[in-house]
């Protein structure tokens, strides 16, 4: 008879059943995920690449497709701004990604090549930052932008949202820095070169990976943001996509069909993200990663 | 030898030093008071106010006294804390399992990292879209071929519903969500040297045994760390809550930052609101304290 | 213009959590213009600190250090026309071959024209001509090497400092590199100053070897000086392999003079350096290689314990009947078998004698005058 | 409160002073953020209008010195927290596009300003009266109205008694449920409970505007108010799971076929459905909301949206002079127009005039405008509900944290017995009080 107990399966299953047995479990978990991930992407371009008449017709919701249209982007690009939201978008997602990647490789660099009294209080501040809800920081943002004139400023808009993604970009290109030698640096150096030049022509190429996954979740943060733009864009011509198509979404004649057709156009720059920066994402974590 | 230098400075590379010192942390100090440090200053000024967007009188602590005796307090505390932790859980597990297989590199194995990570990139509010729209009772296609199929027999509203309304939103943060946790461990995976595998299983170790002994350990500092910062971000998540349910049905999904904002905007007690977002500011700092206490999180990231 | 280099009283320490750690103690000393100096250790004896405080990468904490007349201190690493090699090769991996070594003299201005001549001239002589265009990573652990080596002394620099540059090499990859390293320095006019931990590297390359003890100067000699005359027990002990055999005795006068014991043999030595030390206890100091089976004036017993074959000798370990550990070199093992005895016999003109502080009272040279015609 | 006060203002100005050395962008200098003196700072959540809205605005500036801004919010809670924002700040807006309700809560805090140019003499109805003043322009209605599937149900079935047992054989029947209770914290479940309470003859309140009473337990309101819980209890047999529902939500049953009626508001559900189901839309007839056997209808739910003019900020007198002119537009009635059905001119000259009679979606629709027509006079905003249709703050406050809503939740989803479900509601509206 078989038994059964502590160490079974080291002790009595063979090699290749493991193998098979791990193999199955792979294949299964892939596909799953697959599955799970894909569904809820395929339902969004299937709503919207149909008329609502069709992909509604006769009660139940048509997930196959067979008659193609673009009524309902046709409706998202004459009927609102949506063009003018897709720019303001672009811009703020752009400049502040761009920042919150200048800041982190500064801070970053700081963190790794420089001693100084308040190091590690600084380090911990920002961990702390993500502490406080930031619901009701929207209130006193809006005063001091007020304050400031900067309502309804692209640079206030990136100010805010750098200040959502800085402090894991900080922590992110912090660890990067870590793993790039400074010996590379220190042989620049020796060799004649100022700290300033050793920065461009050595620090930063090498830290290319890093800083790219710091830009791609700074703009994962940028792009995806609602409450800030909320809070400093108070002209309709300086909304972002999402608070536009908040709005616009929530009007009496817009239904499902236009719902899906904008979520689809604001998918497709995560999407080119996604398929043409996930290798330096992974190099970034990789040697960034958690060392 | 220590890449950092000592006390006494040459003069020259002094200058440039301590330019570049300046250059690195002035402008990240200056940016982190405005956006970070004055606002939350601004916050918890508030909190110790009555009505302080209005004829603001000042109250002390009374607000947060309030808060804490107030009647749901624990009921919004514990949905914090099971919607935080389940959802961080579950997106590390998923994370997890795709990261060990991507590892294996099957093939398509590329193709499921470019689908993980497109979620994380989506928009919060588009994912909502997607997932209402999926769930919902009456267009949802999930009820709808549950129902076809005779799993059910009528349609659920995963959102509305007492028992289904935090497992859906939960779901909907992983899927979100899920992509975080399997890049830095698929990074992590990558790193670990192959060899410790095959002497592993020279020494007669299970699939199952080198992965507990082998796989695990070398994950520790990425898990743990996960756990704290994705934590911490789905303690104060709000958009992802309020735009599925607004916090009900019953107060089944109210977090503490969706009594937060419904004190602030919809009963207008923006004392109120701001002293709970203190109070939830003091939980997190000391859960952490204990965490780094405990974990030492932070040896895995500072050398 | 290779410029000698001279230490003053160099002093660095590190403080950490509140600790002070000194790496480097009060070194003073000159390295001759031109001169390859190696500079050698066990780990953490403060090697690669001096190194990289005459590279400018760390600053003293107290004494100067000047290239020639200039005094450098407080000299940025730009401004000492120095080159220096690291252990980590530390080849930037996003420039090729080319531009890695060129890099230096790119940074000083030099044309394009003029640097790919120098590049080239420096490639022919390491013989990297072939890689000149590949990125470092498609290159072997001794290409990279030599990429580095090139990159240094493409620029033509006054001191060339190099920091364990080959303690990932295999030993074949050593042996060649070796050579190329020397007819570097043949050919360049510079100041050569080597980090090692291994003494093979240090005595077969170097005109003059530096041994430090925890950041303090042992010895600053010749290898030859350090070999035949160490000045102290731990110089004795380091520089040769295998290590100097240690053997406890005591100073005792005799009737007709002084002797050195342990109760088998018995050495008389000179009475103006031991007539003041009757009853102290010293070591002798004996090279396994100055030790012969065959006879000699003086004996101690060894027990076998294992022996190695070593090229064409053979290395006994064993114990003297005290228990200290000795090792025996000897051409033929003669069937030397675990667990036997034999003598092994050795002359006073071999021997050191250090006191019990570990310094040396004096060297055989000074024993064999005393002997009794 | 005077110290408290300073110290608040002070508190500010440190705040705001250390944010500006903060920041290179201090060198920008102070205020500016609102515009000054000539500009109108306009807050509205009608974005469906925004090209008439715009066209107004653009007659006004040529007319006038002032300047308008707009800042649109999404419907719900985005222009409270829009406002509060502005608030904080010290930065108020001049005006604000509000229902009749917030414009009294407003009123009640001291922030908005008297427009009584504008309705005196207009023929405008004037919600907001306090001691004489007149704080809110109305500029449209949105009357509740249900809907219901006429190829299932066989006529409108009017009664409690009948609506329930045509759900009921709707339900066993067709393959679809034959009714919607909405509960939880949306408009759409606030509205239709205090809408069942009303056709019930509930007084839920009682008293003039500076001693509201809640009288929902008192009395014989109580055993109707029993009544009418038991009656929503009863029809939540036949009806999806609707919590949480909002009106599309509600709106998405009846389109996808999975409920026969729902109650609504106005032409809402067939707008909807007309472009996703258009085969449907001739299958739905409009409906009040059920009525108990010998009850009349003589209290209609309609909300009632206009202007609001804030007190305090940078223009109110170019700001009363704008809600003014808005009203008197030549395009106001295109306003009201751009979602025919739905929103109705505030008056009942309005109601016929020409602009109404000739729009295409009425006119499809006759049979809801019908309804809208016969029952006019029993229209009636949430904030009259004090003793002879005084302003009732109590009833306003409840709107804001739909307590009827929730109450339906508690009994639908938590169950709570009606008896019991009474007594919640009744302490809450008590709560709401202190």
């Amino acid at each position: 008879m078989f038994e059964f107990g502590e160490g079974a399966a080291g002790s009595y299953v063979s090699q290749a059943t493991q193998q098979r047995v791990k193999r199955t479990a792979v294949v299964l978990t892939a596909l799953l995920v697959a599955v799970f991930v894909t569904i809820p992407v395929y339902v969004m371009i299937a709503i919207a690449v149909q008329s609502p008449s069709s992909a509604f017709a006769g009660g139940s919701v048509q997930l196959f497709v067979d008659s193609l249209s673009f009524e309902n982007f046709r409706v998202l690009l004459t009927e609102t701004s949506t063009p003018r939201y897709f720019f303001n978008s672009i811009v703020v997602t752009a400049s502040s990604t761009f920042l919150s990647t200048v800041i982190a490789v500064a801070a970053g660099y700081g963190l790794t090549r420089f001693d100084f009294t308040g190091k590690t209080l600084m380090a911990r501040a920002v961990l702390f930052a993500y502490m406080f809800s930031p619901i009701v920081l929207a209130i006193p943002l809006y005063v001091i932008f007020y304050t400031l004139g900067l309502l309804n400023s692209y640079f206030a808009l990136t100010l805010a949202l750098t200040a959502i993604s800085a402090p894991f970009t900080i922590w992110l290109m912090w660890q990067y820095f870590q793993t790039v030698p400074i010996a590379l640096e220190e042989s620049a150096w020796v060799r004649g070169a100022s700290r300033t030049r050793t920065i461009w022509d050595v620090v930063l190429p090498v830290a290319r990976p890093g800083y790219i996954s710091a830009a791609i979740f700074s703009f994962a943060v940028s792009w995806n943001d609602f409450t800030m733009a909320r809070v400093v864009m108070s002209q309709d011509e300086m909304y972002t996509i999402t608070v536009g198509a908040s709005l616009f979404l929530d009007r009496v004649s817009i239904g499902w069909g236009e719902t899906m057709a904008a979520s689809l156009l604001i998918a497709i720059p995560p999407f080119c993200i996604a398929l043409f920066l996930q290798n330096y994402l992974l190099q970034g974590f990789n040697v960034g990663g958690l060392e | 030898m220590s890449a950092v230098t000592s006390v006494r400075h040459r003069v020259a590379d002094m200058d440039e030093r301590r330019f570049l010192l300046l250059a690195t942390f002035v402008p990240v100090a200056g940016f982190f008071a405005v956006v970070w440090l004055a606002p939350i200053l601004y916050a918890l000024g508030m909190s110790l106010f009555d009505n302080p967007t209005g004829a603001a009188s000042f109250v002390g602590v009374a607000n947060y006294a309030d808060i804490l005796t107030s009647v749901g307090f624990p009921k919004y505390l514990w949905n914090s804390v099971v919607y935080a932790v389940s959802s961080t859980v579950l997106s590390l597990l998923v994370g997890l399992g795709l990261a060990l297989v991507v590892n294996q590199q099957v093939r398509g194995g590329n193709a499921l990292r470019t689908l993980m990570i497109f979620p994380y990139l989506l928009p919060t509010l588009v994912v909502i879209f997607m997932w209402k729209f999926i769930l919902d009772p009456n267009l949802g296609v999930l009820n709808q071929y549950l129902v076809q199929w005779g799993v059910l027999e009528s349609p659920i509203a995963f959102f509305s519903t007492l028992q289904w309304a935090m497992p859906a939103v939960v779901v909907a943060s992983v899927w979100k969500f899920g992509s975080f946790a399997f890049f830095i461990l698929l990074a992590r995976l990558q790193a670990i040297d192959p060899n410790l595998y095959e002497r592993a299983r020279v020494e007669g170790a299970s699939t199952w045994q080198s992965f507990r002994d082998i796989t695990l350990p070398h994950l520790r500092g990425a898990i743990l760390i996960i756990l704290l910062v994705r934590g911490i971000w789905m303690f104060n998540k709000f958009d992802i809550i309020f735009l599925s349910t607004r916090g009900g049905p019953l107060e089944a999904t109210t977090t503490l930052p969706i009594r937060v904002y419904q004190l602030a905007f919809s009963e207008v007690n923006f004392g109120g609101a701001t002293a709970l977002a203190g109070i939830m500011f003091f939980l997190l700092a000391l859960v952490a304290v204990v965490y780094f206490r405990a974990f030492e999180p932070e040896k895995e990231v500072a050398n | 213009m290779a410029s000698p280099i001279r230490l003053d009283s160099i002093r660095k320490e590190y403080s950490a959590a509140g600790n002070t750690h000194v790496a480097v103690d009060d070194l003073t000393l000159e390295i001759p213009a031109g001169s390859f100096t190696t500079i050698v250790g066990p780990s953490g004896c403060g090697k690669t600190t001096t190194l990289r405080m005459i590279a400018g990468l760390e600053t003293p904490t107290a004494g100067t250090i000047h290239f020639g007349d200039r005094d450098v201190t407080d000299a940025p690493p730009q401004d000492r026309n120095a080159a220096m090699v690291f252990q980590s090769i530390a080849l930037y991996p996003h420039m090729s071959v080319r531009e890695n070594i060129g890099y230096g003299l790119k940074v000083q201005g030099v044309d394009e024209a003029e640097r790919d001549r120098r590049i080239e001239e420096a490639a022919e002589t390491l013989q990297i001509t072939a890689q000149l265009d590949k990125m470092p990573s498609e290159l072997s652990g001794g290409q990279q090497q030599r990429v580095a080596l090139g990159s240094a002394f493409v620029q033509d620099p006054d001191v060339l400092l190099l920091d364990e540059p080959m303690s990932d090499l295999d030993a074949k990859l050593k042996a060649e590199l070796r050579v190329e390293v020397q007819r570097l320095h043949k050919e360049l006019d510079a100041t050569v100053v080597y980090v090692t931990h291994d003494q093979t590297e240090a005595m077969t390359m170097s005109d003059h070897v530096l041994l430090l003890e925890e950041g303090e100067l042992a010895q600053f000699a010749p290898p030859g000086d350090l070999f035949d005359h160490p000045v102290s027990e731990y110089v004795a002990r380091f520089i040769g392999t295998p290590s100097t055999n240690m053997l406890p005795a005591t100073v005792e006068a005799t009737g007709d003079g002084y002797v050195l014991t342990d109760g088998q043999f018995s050495v008389p030595v000179p009475g103006d350096l031991f007539a003041d030390r009757v009853g102290d206890d010293v070591t002798l100091g004996v090279r396994p290689q100055y030790l012969d089976r065959g006879g000699g004036s003086h004996g101690v017993r060894v027990r076998v314990d294992v022996v190695e074959q070593l090229g064409t000798e053979y290395v006994v370990h064993g114990e003297t009947t005290d228990g200290s550990k000795i090792d025996v070199v000897v051409a033929d093992d003669a069937g030397l078998a675990t667990g036997e005895d034999f003598d092994a016999y050795f002359e006073p003109d071999d021997l050191f004698v250090f006191d019990d502080g570990g310094d040396t009272i004096c060297h055989g040279d000074a024993l064999s005058q005393s002997q009794p015609a | 409160m005077g110290w408290s006060n300073t110290s608040r203002r002070q508190f500010l100005q440190t705040t705001g002073a250390a944010a500006a050395t903060f920041t290179v962008a201090g060198c920008l200098g102070l205020g500016g953020g609102g515009g000054g003196d000539s500009t109108i700072q306009y807050l509205s959540d009608r974005g469906d209008s925004k090209d008439v809205i715009d066209d107004i605005i653009s007659e006004f500036e040529d007319e006038s010195d002032y300047e308008v801004e707009v800042t649109y919010t999404s419907k719900g809670t985005s222009t409270d927290a829009q406002l509060q924002k502005m608030k904080a700040a010290g930065n108020p807006p001049d005006v604000v596009f509000d229902t009749s309700a917030d414009a009294y809560r407003y009123q009640r805090d001291g922030d908005a300003a008297p427009v009584n140019d504008t309705i005196e003499g207009s023929g405008l109805p004037d919600p907001v009266n306090v001691d004489g003043d007149s704080y809110f322009v109305p500029t449209m209605v949105e009357p509740l109205m249900g809907w219901y599937r006429n190829d299932l149900y066989d006529e409108n079935p009017t009664t409690w008694e009948t609506w329930q047992s045509e759900a009921q054989r709707i339900s066993e029947n067709e393959g679809l449920e034959g009714y919607v209770v909405q509960s939880g914290q949306t408009n759409n479940a606030d509205t239709s409970m205090t809408q069942y309470l009303w056709q019930n003859d509930v007084n839920i309140y009682a008293g003039p505007s500076d001693d509201i009473e809640v009288t929902i337990d008192q009395g014989d309101n109580e055993q109707r108010a029993i009544e009418t819980y038991q009656w929503v209890d009863q029809m939540s047999e036949y009806a999806p799971n609707g919590s949480g529902w909002e009106w599309g939500d509600a709106i998405g049953a009846l389109q996808q076929e999975n409920a026969a009626a729902i109650m609504s508001v106005g032409g809402l559900p067939v707008l909807t459905i007309q472009e996703a189901r258009p085969d449907l839309v001739e299958n739905l007839s409009p409906t009040a909301f059920p009525l108990p056997d010998g009850r009349s209808q003589d209290k209609w739910w309609a909300y009632m949206e206009g202007h609001v003019v804030w007190d305090g900020g940078d223009s109110t007198d170019g700001a009363k002079e704008f809600v003014k002119f808005f009203s008197e537009s030549e395009r106001f009635m295109d306003f009201v127009l751009s979602a025919p059905l739905f929103q109705f001119p505030p008056t009942e000259e309005g109601l016929n005039s020409d602009a109404v009679k000739d729009n295409e979606v009425i006119q499809q629709h006759q049979d809801a405008m019908d309804l809208v027509r016969d029952n006019w006079d029993a229209f009636t905003t949430v904030l009259a509900t004090g003793d002879d249709g005084a302003p009732n703050i109590v009833a306003a406050d409840a709107y804001g944290q739909q307590v009827f809503g929730q109450s339906t939740d508690q009994m639908v989803v938590g169950d709570l017995s009606p008896e019991e479900t009474v007594s919640w509601v009744a302490d809450e509206l008590r709560a709401l009080q202190e």
